[in-house]
């Protein structure tokens, strides 16, 4: 090992913390990115947990891990491998190393590297690091918890409180390694902890130790250092997962609005935050209600919509199936209501910690007879906040159910947010029927083909709704065959209208060449990063990110005609380049695609680039 | 001093009513508007200020022809959309109209979970124990042994008695009607609205075409006043044509005497109380079935208890009261936040 | 009025009995059905019936009808247009005669024909015949009414009933215009009567004096005969109609799989019959359970088919949607099932007594994840039965869910099938793992990639299953990235694969050529039908019917390539069209589609394909 | 003489147990694996009849861990599976294992289904009052107020008493048991099996992350004896440290007395009977709370009645018994058939 100790400077490092499920991994990670954000790096962030609430201890099975990507510009990702691997077992070892860069370092706390946690994570002999082969890499091993203990022996902590403090002595030595303050950590000790000051002044001497003992020993060989990012714009920010930034884009529709907002919902891996989320907002009047099942969760939305809240439903791919039938009535309805579905690795109960974009296909069929309805993604973390007001204002604005699609990944990773201000926000415009209107005819259309929307209580507009078709004007039921072909038609029209109302696709690098990287969703991180990289490399390569999937951007014709390659990347067998298919048949497609409950890597994907740019 | 002074023909919409001749569906559409004008006065509802939410079934297409606001829903779901609309506008006066397969076949859960959380809707189970809309396959409620178009052989499965359903999911309101029975009916809708919380009516409606007479054995005029016992909070429960009947505690169950025989008298009779928490004689009551027991009509549980939708009202204002965030801007910013600079 | 009177022969001719629910239209043209099949006529049928049980009587609403086509060789379909109708009451008239060929014959009951009647029906005049511009139209006014009161007033029938055999007097008069034989009818009212010989007196008489008053009164103008078929192959036949023949195919596959069968189902038009049918046949050892939902339906299936049982279900679309979910688990637990789907008018409960083809999409792709599965459909109402064994076939040797698309069309409509012998039929072998075998592994796979089926019960095969993602072999629980990737592969390569094992697509007409007309399920019949006029008449056209959609017959490239111009005819916006870009997009599809409820007619379809033709 | 000779070992699969360490999951686990040797003997079960099916939940991962057949299944929908599995296959033995929230909220409509049909399976319903996979949001049956993920402000729902609802659903057999009574929960474990019908137990279990002592005012061993009664068939009602109390009728309803005090003997206190059909006792026994009452724990309902699936059998045995048509060419050949020559 080299023993030179230095100041290095590193554009971006990627960090990834992993240990038991009850070791704090989860904890610590958001402590060093939240550090890092306030010192002004680039920072993305995503966790990766088990689907057991906490398996057997020091089992592979119970493995958690949280990663952070720092930089000194906006990062996109949170890294595909990491330099630094900090392993507080065996089983986190072994679980992640295959993460970790080429001669990249790890720390290990060679407390639990006895005979015991070696065995249980599976490991024959007593030598991990030859039997992984990782003789090149920079291991260190802190016999972490015994100096936790010692750190904190003359406190009045109870010994199981001293041991769960171990994670705040590995942050520490981080902290040390990366030339971070304690500061903003402390000041988070403090506000958490306000009423024990004891637990105050632990925590921080065990953060102090961790970063002293880095300090003092030679294992570590150097210290890098970050710099703040410059590129990145001022202003106030903070940091969000997509989960929380999705409630609170729907919370935004509703001022925007001005509509109470209504969740019917209920729990499921990994959307159940949406709904826990504006659970707490009955400050800003929203009501959530969960329900007994997601067809009640919806059910109940739909009761909402019709009575006149704007409603919004929380779920994940398994829960979409079972809103199947409900969502074909709110259609018929022509009621609006947002569902967001968190995708998670499918089919059934799947991987349902993992990420997938396998739910589009259902998204846009999974419903009998022709019943279409907007379907719009969402990109990063962030910007759920973004696709979730959109997807409000399609909805409420043109009578319809959209489908919003996010994913596990962006729903539990995080990043950066400058804060917007709501007067940035457009207003929303329902087309609310007011009091007092004559012959309201409860079908009858406004210029974007929506119904007009007459709220229960409301003197005069009295009016019956339900899921037979629709008389084209009054609404009543009607079984007559051209009336159903022309209301099969309209519903459609209504649909493809949206597009109208939708900003044109725009295409990161070039606007016309060799190859057009084609993705949606929670890929963008990855592909725009490789895209990137590849540009500077001088490669002909552009990105069309589509947000917008049903209707398409009524420029996308335009765009692709324009590159002599279209690539659709995805993380399912191909979903969106059949959607392409179906709607622009002219266009070739090749397709990249992954499906292993995993992000894409910028290395793979630049590799299968470079081989289409060879190939041509 | 009567405000609205509706009629029924007010709450008569212009749609065709397309029952069969002779469904029992018929009377309690005529007994609802009949009991409308009532409900407005007594509560000072306007006519806009009801809802009425279904499912899918002969008794679904209740809405289409009440001239109010109505969502015709799907299969199962009618107690979920009136929840809704309940919480999203709790000035509403919601009731669910639904079939005894719309409601506890397919529907099950959600009307459990309705009478459970105390959400304040009035439910109107049309129980002909039998799949009317899809033509006559026997539902939960269909007797032991029917004969029915999936049941060639005869069911195998123990009916549901709904009343006793209800009081297991904790059920704070349950009463029962026959269809004929219109003012009884009508009563009971007054009854229903009044009450804060889920009130369920089970209605023994007749489908004539594929369950003729399943309740004919207690409805029918000759004998129906020796088979039914109609019970009024405070009164006794006496019962018969020449009301010479009533029911005495037996230990812990109920028995049927004739008063004046045996050493009765009306002072054994027990007094209806339909106020009482404790589920224990309401459960008995429920359950009375034909031959032992006469069936019980009326009002038979209405015990006050706090609902779902003022829970969360009051939740929301009291939240609200203390609150630090008052809109979006104050949501964004509050929490860990920091500049760059 | 044309008065002479004679027998003219017809090769085929269409009959509409149409009246209120009330009046027994539906057996009427059931009877009139089987005499003419009895007879040796080709034959085909559709009911034509309203969503409401018993509408008010004599309103459009309550109007049932029942189309009957008969020919003197095989027909295909019960015909676009009738050339005579009965109409029992306006009403029925004014529903029906747009139905009616230009200058075809309407026997009306003239004592319905009264003012309260005409009001009923939506009349403003007293003469609809002027007010509909029937002028042209040879139209019988009989009182039916009161020739059946007279007819019956020695019996000691009570008045209602008397009045309810009008139909039997109109039916009679039918069968004098169509030179049919009373004998088979009469036969019936002497099965269906046994204990009631008055009753059967009765029907006889009435039946009689309806033929008689016909053969007496000057307005018939003509009689006709329609010849036996000669063409019709040899042989004991039975009327059927496709839900039944479907029932009766998964009896059948059990019996050849040598398995109980069990259908855990939801009644829900246009489905319930096939549980209707199943129920009866406790003596045949099947197992109906009548679920609570549709939900309970497929999951008692799917414990079922886990059991060791051959496991159906039956829906229509909304109970498809509630099923979605389910679907999933089986696709993922890889066991046996088969979930028929009768198709309705969508969306939601859209319009639930008429066809379409509208559910493919969501057959294909409605669930969450990849989650692939085979699709396949019936044609015709006898072919119902062929289909339904195959689709068990595929499901048990296969060890996939299978879903079989048929539709109201076919379901409802009857036409005469030769009955098979089940010697005709192959066997069906399951993958049953045998006791004894050793080390048992549960996902391991035979040369079809279909696992190996272990019955609970068995000593040393004991394992589990689930809707986690499994291992590869050992079908545990896998989070594995690599082999999440493998599963997903392996089960759309399973899928595939059973391509291998299915028939090729066959092209009816020339085997190349100018344009190849392209459908699927209930359509065939109006597809066949155009395509064998056109050709008659010299037009370069041919039928590519597809029974095999997912996945698609391994020939389909070379027989799309053969051909200058595809045209997919659906009832729906393009499905299937859609379907077959994603598949092969190479080819250029034009689209014939509608969706009123309604089948195809003759005549629109020869336009289309005329239109096409012309149009190269 | 015992047939089969199992111990608990033969019935631990080989996969790794993944519930938190502390989790009540365990002990029950370790209850059934007891009780299941005693089960084969009694029963005559070989190991490879049982098949144990849950839906999806911190307890439906149950089957993973017994070595014979299991399914786990989606969430809500295990009694619908279990259902399907038994009718497919009657000589199999049953256990199905479903956590409050998956039985009872998004599987309510299945449990009582089953309940109401009396299938012959055994349901073990997990009830930790949360929802413990999904990291701790509330259940149908959280206590009123609970503080959860999803109730930040506190619940505002009337919880299920599971009791309760499954004596209005119809049910024959319900018991309670407690994750750490090990014996206990062994002990109802054989009646359950013994039981033909649908049987469910109530496991009051700890969730020690996400509902830590939920149920510890009972539960917790320094005063469980005075707060819980363990009910046989045939034995007094009686329960404390010293088994100094009782339970007497009370007019319609249950009362608490000391043996010995204010006049009351052991001859006073109710003897309890599983048997009988009238739910009226049971309703109270499942119903008592504490502070109130002791909370009744072992076999409360055990009454005998036709089962959904001998019925079906028997009714197939009967059909087949005068049946005409034996095969399919039979069935294609019956009715209206016609020749063409
Ligand atoms: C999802 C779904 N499943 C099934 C049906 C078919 N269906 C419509 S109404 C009905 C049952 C009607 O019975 P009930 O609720 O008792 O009402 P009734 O007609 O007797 O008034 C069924 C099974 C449907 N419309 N939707
Ligand atoms: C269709 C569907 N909806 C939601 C979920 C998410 N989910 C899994 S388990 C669970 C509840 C678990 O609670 P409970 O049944 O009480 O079991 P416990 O974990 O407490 O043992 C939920 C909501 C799911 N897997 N599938
Ligand atoms: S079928 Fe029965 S329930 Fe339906 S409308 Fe007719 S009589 Fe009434
Ligand atoms: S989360 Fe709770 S219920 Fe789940 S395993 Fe852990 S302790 Fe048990
Ligand atoms: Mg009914
Ligand atoms: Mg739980």
């Amino acid at each position: 090992m080299d023993k030179q100790k230095a100041v290095l400077e590193l554009d971006e490092v990627v960090i990834r913390f992993s240990g038991d499920s009850g070791d704090g991994m989860q904890l610590t990670g958001t402590l060093f990115s939240d550090a890092s954000a306030l010192f002004g790096n680039g920072v993305s962030t995503f966790p990766d947990y088990p689907s057991e609430i906490r398996a057997p201890q020091g089992t592979i099975g119970g493995v958690s891990g949280f990663q952070v990507h720092i930089g000194n510009k906006k990062v996109n990702t949170p890294g595909d491998y990491c330099d630094v691997l900090v392993a507080m077992n065996p089983a986190a070892l072994r679980a992640n190393f295959k993460w970790v860069k080429a001669g990249g370092t790890i720390v290990a706390d060679s407390d639990t590297f006895n005979e015991k946690g070696l065995q249980r994570a599976g490991f024959k002999t007593d030598d991990p690091i030859t039997e992984l082969k990782l003789e090149d890499y920079k291991v260190v091993y802190a016999p972490i918890t015994s100096l936790t203990k010692e750190s904190l022996k003359d406190t009045d902590l109870d010994n199981k409180s001293i041991v769960r403090s171990k994670n705040m002595f590995a942050l520490g030595m981080v902290y040390f390694m990366f030339d971070r303050p304690l500061n903003f950590t402390e000041h988070y000790f403090e506000v958490k902890f306000k009423s024990k000051p004891r637990v105050i002044d632990a925590n921080k001497k065990v953060l102090k130790d961790g970063y002293n003992y880095a300090s003092n020993i030679q294992a570590i060989a150097n210290t890098y250092k970050v710099p703040a990012a410059t590129s990145i714009p001022k202003g106030k920010y903070r940091n969000v997962n997509g989960n929380t930034a999705t409630a609170w884009g729907f919370i935004a529709a509703s001022e925007k609005a001005n509509l109470p907002l209504f969740c019917g919902s209920y729990p499921i891996t990994p959307a159940t935050e949406i709904l826990v989320e504006l659970a707490k907002r009955k400050d800003l009047g929203v009501k959530t209600l969960q329900a007994e099942d997601e067809i009640a969760g919806i059910c109940t939305s739909i009761g909402a919509a019709y009575a006149g809240n704007f409603a919004v439903t929380s779920t994940s791919g398994p829960g979409l199936s079972l809103k199947s039938e409900a969502i074909g009535l709110a259609v018929m309805t022509e009621l609006p209501l947002v569902i967001v579905d968190v995708q998670r690795g499918g089919p059934s109960t799947g991987l349902p910690t993992k990420t997938e974009q396998s739910d589009l296909m259902q998204a846009l069929w999974g419903r009998n007879g022709e019943c279409p309805l907007v379907v719009i993604s969402a990109n990063t973390p962030s910007n759920c906040f973004d696709a979730a007001f959109m997807a409000s204002k399609i909805a409420l604005e043109h009578m319809t159910p959209v489908i919003l699609l996010t994913d596990g990944f962006i729903a539990n990773g995080t990043e950066p947010w400058l804060i917007p201000s709501m007067s940035q926000y457009p207003a929303i415009k329902a087309p609310v029927v007011p009091e007092g209107t004559t012959n309201y005819m409860t079908y009858a259309r406004n210029e974007k083909l929506a119904r007009g929307w007459a709220f229960p209580g409301t003197k005069g507009l009295e009016h019956r709704v339900g899921g037979l078709e629709k008389d084209f004007l009054k609404g009543t039921v009607s079984h007559d065959p051209i009336n159903h072909e022309k209301m099969v038609d309209i519903r459609a029209a209504k649909v493809a209208k949206v597009a109208e109302y939708l900003p044109e696709q725009e295409v990161f690098g070039a606007q016309e060449g060799e190859l057009l990287v084609v993705g949606w969703g929670g890929t963008y991180g990855h592909l725009l990063t490789a895209v990137q990289e590849m540009r500077a490399e001088g490669k002909d390569v552009s990105l069309c990110h589509i947000s917008y999937i049903n209707p398409l951007p009524r420029n996308i014709v335009d765009v692709f005609k324009r590159f002599k390659k279209i690539v659709v990347c995805e993380l399912n067998l191909g979903q969106l380049a059949n959607h392409l298919r179906m709607e622009h048949q002219q266009f070739n497609y090749l397709q990249f695609n992954k499906y292993q409950g995993l992000p894409f890597t910028i290395i793979e994907l630049k590799d299968k680039f470079n081989q289409i740019l060879g190939g041509k | 001093m009567a405000k609205y002074n509706y009629t029924a023909q007010d709450f008569k919409s212009d749609q065709e009513v397309r029952w069969c001749p002779g469904c029992g569906d018929h009377a309690v559409l005529s007994a609802v508007q009949k009991a409308l004008p009532d409900v407005s006065e007594v509560l000072d509802y306007a006519r806009e200020r009801y809802v009425f939410v279904s499912g899918i079934g002969c008794s679904s297409r209740f809405p289409y022809y009440v001239n109010t606001y109505g969502f015709h829903g799907i299969h199962g779901r009618a107690a979920a959309i009136a929840t809704g609309v309940k919480v999203a506008n709790p000035k509403l006066s919601v009731w669910q109209i639904s079939g005894d397969g719309d409601s506890l076949a397919i529907g099950g859960n959600h009307f459990i979970h309705a009478v459970r959380r105390n959400i304040d809707i009035n439910m109107l189970l049309f129980n002909n124990e039998i799949y009317g809309l899809t033509k006559g396959q026997y539902s939960p409620t269909t007797k032991l042994g029917s004969v029915t178009k999936t049941s060639p052989f005869g069911t195998v499965e123990h009916p549901f008695r709904p009343g006793e359903l209800v009081i297991g999911a904790q059920g704070k309101f349950f009463a029962r009607t026959i269809d004929v029975e219109v003012k009884l009916t009508s009563e009971i809708m007054v009854e229903a609205a009044k009450h804060d919380g889920t009130s369920v009516v089970e209605i023994l409606q007749n489908c004539v075409i594929f369950n003729d007479r399943t309740h004919s054995n207690i409805t029918d005029k000759e004998f129906r006043d020796e088979r039914v016992i109609v019970l009024r909070h405070g009164q006794k429960m006496v019962f018969g044509k020449n009301s010479d009947k009533g029911l005495v505690l037996n230990g812990l169950g109920l028995k049927v005497v004739t008063i004046g025989q045996d050493g009765y008298t009306l002072d054994d009779v027990l007094t209806h109380d339909a106020y009482e928490p404790n589920p224990g004689v309401h459960m008995m009551l429920v359950n009375m079935e034909y031959p032992n027991y006469p069936v019980a009509l009326g009002v038979i549980r209405n015990v006050k208890d706090s609902t779902y939708d003022d829970n969360v009202r009051d939740q929301v204002l009291e939240v609200q009261r203390h609150a630090k965030i008052t809109c979006v801007d104050d949501l964004l910013n509050s929490g860990e936040t920091y500049d760059i600079k």
